[in-house]
């Protein structure tokens, strides 16, 4: 005990000192970092800055979900990987990062893709979770098991030039289905591998991503429900819209509904939204 | 009426790649007042100029767009009722899910 | 030759295939970026994410100039150095961060302070310059350098939970001094050593001024010239604002001023900002 | 009138901490309309608890802080100049340097 009335070591204290001087955010905030939890899904462009930053800056126990491996094509915007892991999985690329820059906090690597099979029990070890995936059904997946579980969920999205950021189910706020209760036809769903999408854009994203999880995770500040950020990279324009309250009618979130756990686990994403959970290889003929 | 019709998610790509049109909407038949109803009837027929099913279903947007009256989710100001003034800035935007 | 009007390698055809997929940005945008040569002053919170965004994408030539070493409390937000780093240069530490990630573009190093008598002798290599300094003093001297040699400046700052980002000495665009034509009282000038800062809102206004930097330097888009964003992280809230243009009585960018590289080499930046170009350590009682 | 003021980039230190500030202000001395160089006053005696040499120098505001008047940067609109108008939103905010 430092006598301080604070759990901090003095190691800690040196190396989140900048976060310590914060008026706002100070030795309480840290300390809620430090005893929380984080799980990000998806180690791409998205989960690159939001795992480096998160882990930098004392999330105690971070989680890694993904499944791929890293490929050249994706260090346009990975930023997390190295060429060295070029062919390895990603989540072991990413825990080495982590890892290099903040050794004294836990990070969990969980090599698998998430389904509505194993979401529940990889969901239910974490305090709040970040949407970092590439595709509608994932999206509807950790929205449902948010709600399932009564987590938190910072949803981040890039494609092209474009970005999309908000908080669900944070606070009574709403979910992805009282925004989204019918999903898009499939032919609307652009993902990167096949659209393009410009590195920086996921960046900026993931970045915002880390710092809702922050706050959330220190209870520190306002986070980004009831409202959602619009990134337009190419003109230099964002947008914070206010958005609707959760739905009455939402069929996962609301009083009336009833979605158990078993129904989550039965539940076919990829039927809803007739996309498959993981995407295909890309062919470019220039 | 004077209008700011922006589009962004990918709906750009319906009206000629351009994403903000300023535009003149006077109401219908006579009404005194434009709503969104309205509105999108307009903009189905003169600014989307391909696949129509991308931008519309129904009467209403297809799922996934999103429609923002003045920075606000039209589900908050009555959805196609919502009634227009001058100089209103309406966004259609689809929602991502890249990453 | 590849025949198809660019002269990309097939690597580079893969590596950058997202890009080259975008219509707005392509192949066109691409070869830009690669013939181009960007130059970040400080390897710190600003840095970090703006080197690894720009090493990423494929701009050609990347120059990073610093004098510091690693210290565990930069940790927490310059997620481009290791732990394996503390006490060595910023600069090395950098610089094999970002070849660790693209191999394929020349990195540069400058292991030394920026200063008057050796900023026109650098900055005259690159094309346009991204500051990510910590200092009153390094704002003035980089932009009035920028000036002197008409090169675009990305601007960004962040102390505490805000950040700015604006576009300096861009197409006729305001300077630096055109907007604050006198130095603040240095008593106003807050550093992130003394006033803390919460680590990801430096990664936030670094990702966006890597953004800014690959739309000048890609010729795509358009740049935050005359607009000014100001983000406050607590509140999740972003304004971009409009600007004054170049000020007819600036005393560096005007018509009827004749600031000239001597005059520059000359000028005593401290004195004029009463602030010292380097920081000093900080001392925290818990 | 009412104004919305916010304070940015440690000038909220000055007040209490709170950035935005909803705010009633008339024009002075039986004038029409009300001006910056007015608002700068009010907010002075008003506002700022502390340290008002880190607000305002002369009759202005001191180096290194922007004023926006409606997100527009007031030297485009007459700086002290400037007339307001019910429901403006006047920003000021101090330069940062830190990173
Ligand atoms: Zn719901
Ligand atoms: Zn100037």
């Amino acid at each position: 005990e430092s006598g301080f009335g604070h759990d901090l070591t003095p190691e800690m204290i040196y190396r989140y000192s900048r976060h310590l001087l914060l008026p706002s955010f100070g030795v309480q905030g840290q300390s809620n970092l430090l005893k929380s939890s984080v799980l990000v899904v998806g180690a791409g462009g998205l989960g690159s800055p939001a795992l480096l930053y998160l882990a930098a800056c004392g999330v105690g126990r971070l989680g890694i979900v993904d499944n791929d491996v890293v490929e050249l094509n994706n260090m346009h915007r990975q930023i997390i990987h190295t060429e060295e892991y070029i062919g390895r999985p990603k989540v072991k690329s990413a825990a080495a990062a982590c890892r290099s820059i903040n050794s004294t906090i836990k990070i969990v690597e969980h090599k698998e893709a998430l389904r509505a099979s194993n979401a529940l029990e990889i969901m239910s070890q974490y305090d709040l979770v970040v949407d970092a995936t590439d595709n509608a059904p994932s999206r509807y997946m950790i929205s449902d098991c948010c709600v399932v579980l009564g987590k938190p969920l910072v949803s981040g999205a890039a494609v092209g030039l474009e970005g999309q950021l908000t908080v669900y189910n944070y606070n009574g706020g709403p979910c992805y289905r009282c925004l989204f209760p019918t999903p898009p036809p499939s032919t609307a769903c652009q993902r990167c591998s096949d659209s393009g999408v410009l590195g920086v854009v996921p960046g900026v994203i993931g970045c915002l991503q880390a710092l809702e999880a922050i706050k959330i995770a220190s209870a520190v500040g306002e986070p980004l429900s009831g409202r959602m950020l619009l990134f337009d990279a190419l003109s230099a324009r964002i947008r914070i819209v206010k958005i609707r309250g959760r739905s009455l009618q939402c069929e996962v979130c609301s009083e009336n509904a009833s979605f158990s756990k078993e129904q989550f686990q039965e539940f076919d994403y990829e039927k809803f939204t007739q996309t498959p959970l993981s995407s295909s290889p890309l062919k470019l003929n220039l | 009426m004077q209008l700011t019709l922006e589009f962004g998610g990918g709906l750009e790509l319906l009206c000629d790649s351009v994403k903000i049109h300023k535009v003149s909407v006077e109401p219908q038949n006579g009404a005194e007042m434009l709503t969104m109803k309205d509105l999108l009837t307009w903009v189905r027929t003169n600014l989307i100029k391909e696949r129509p099913e991308m931008f519309m279903k129904g009467d209403t947007v297809r799922p996934g767009v999103l429609v923002l009256v003045n920075d606000c989710d039209w589900e908050l100001s009555g959805q196609l009722n919502t009634t227009l003034e001058d100089k209103d800035v309406v966004v259609f935007i689809s929602t991502l899910h890249g990453g």
